[in-house]
């Protein structure tokens, strides 16, 4: 399952999608919204993306994952629009027969992720100011 | 005529989602580009970090344009 | 929150409780009980654990790790008695501010419970036979 | 006396959750071991893998245990 979408993410409904028998391990990450970033307070983010090019990314790393990987299943969910502190702004699941593997696509997923695929989000600092992130 | 997309900081200091370039046959991503900077000159100081997508993939700064492509141009990625 | 429970593990309920506003990112292992083993079929395991130990065990893996990562929250509920295939056996939930930090961490709490937590598994094959496990 | 909980294979080789045994101060996990092995023969095959915690630690054969300590005896973990 990839997924762009406004509404909250159900990490809940997208983890019992990669649940199996075949599968020893789950790895969920979720991606939330921070306050502090280098001592300054976020009030808020704004996700923008290219939904189109978005999922067709996303279905790249699924499958170079897969080529790298034994993977049972994976889902990926990215929400876009306003989110506020604590929100939820990415989850990536995976299922793999050993816990070792489950970790690595993980975090292959979501470090390739924010290198590839065409979302972009803005800050609102608590001054009223608002800032495009710059990848690091 | 190509339409581009436009997202993020492009999308914002150009003030609309999608821009129109006039377009021909045999024209490379960095033709485009240029020509998107002549006619909106707020996008001048982030050329260089400026990415063009073309049908859902990253093209290269001498990939060709054809006319009915899907095009985006667009800031440096920062989802996740 | 470190539990040993008999009921199932409500692994939302335990990702809720790790997720902050401080921290960007949240990282969920689930263990789940696997149909093969190295071509063999399980029908069920069944887990014994010496639950007083186990929780002072597990309060000092959560001591060790939050030494070495920046850990806001974590909770670990491991599940004892008998398990069908698919069902959750271990739930470990950490978040950090920092994504590599909450693998790290999540990873290195599953490895050692592996090694320290006075658990034992018993296989269920499909042939009728049980056998204790021996840690690989 | 000394109370030992067993669990796992320890438990079911000697058939019951708990078993007791003469103890005096002054004695280590090691004369523990060999005394749990002569009064319950089943547990000689496995003697190099037994566990013994001493209030909820792992404890070495040289570890002394006192008369009112927690004791516990088991093969190595395999949980998760």
């Amino acid at each position: 399952m990839i997924e762009m979408t406004n509404a909250p993410i159900d990490y809940h409904a997208l983890t019992e999608s990669v649940r199996s028998s075949q599968s020893g391990a789950v790895v969920l990450f979720l991606g939330t919204v921070r306050e502090m970033t280098e001592g300054r307070r976020t009030v808020a983010l704004e996700y923008e993306g290219y939904p189109q090019m978005a999922e067709a990314k996303l279905a790249e790393l699924e499958s170079q994952a897969r080529s790298r990987w034994p993977i049972d299943q994976v889902g990926i969910i990215h929400r876009l629009g306003h989110l506020e502190l604590g929100d939820i702004s990415v989850a990536i699941a995976v299922s793999c027969p050993h816990r070792k593997q489950a970790f690595e696509a993980g975090q292959f997923l979501i470090d390739e992720l924010k290198v590839s695929v065409p979302i972009w989000k803005r800050e609102i600092w608590d001054d009223g100011t608002t800032e495009w992130v710059h990848p690091s | 005529m190509l339409h581009i997309k436009l997202f993020a900081k492009a999308r914002e200091v150009v003030g609309t989602p999608v821009v129109e370039i006039p377009w021909s046959e045999g024209q490379t991503v960095l033709q485009l580009k240029r020509a998107l900077v002549e006619k909106h000159p707020g996008l001048q100081p982030m050329i260089s970090r400026l990415l063009v997508a073309v049908n859902n993939d990253y093209a290269a700064d001498d990939s060709m344009i054809q006319p009915g492509d899907e095009v985006a141009c667009f800031p440096p990625v920062s989802g996740g």
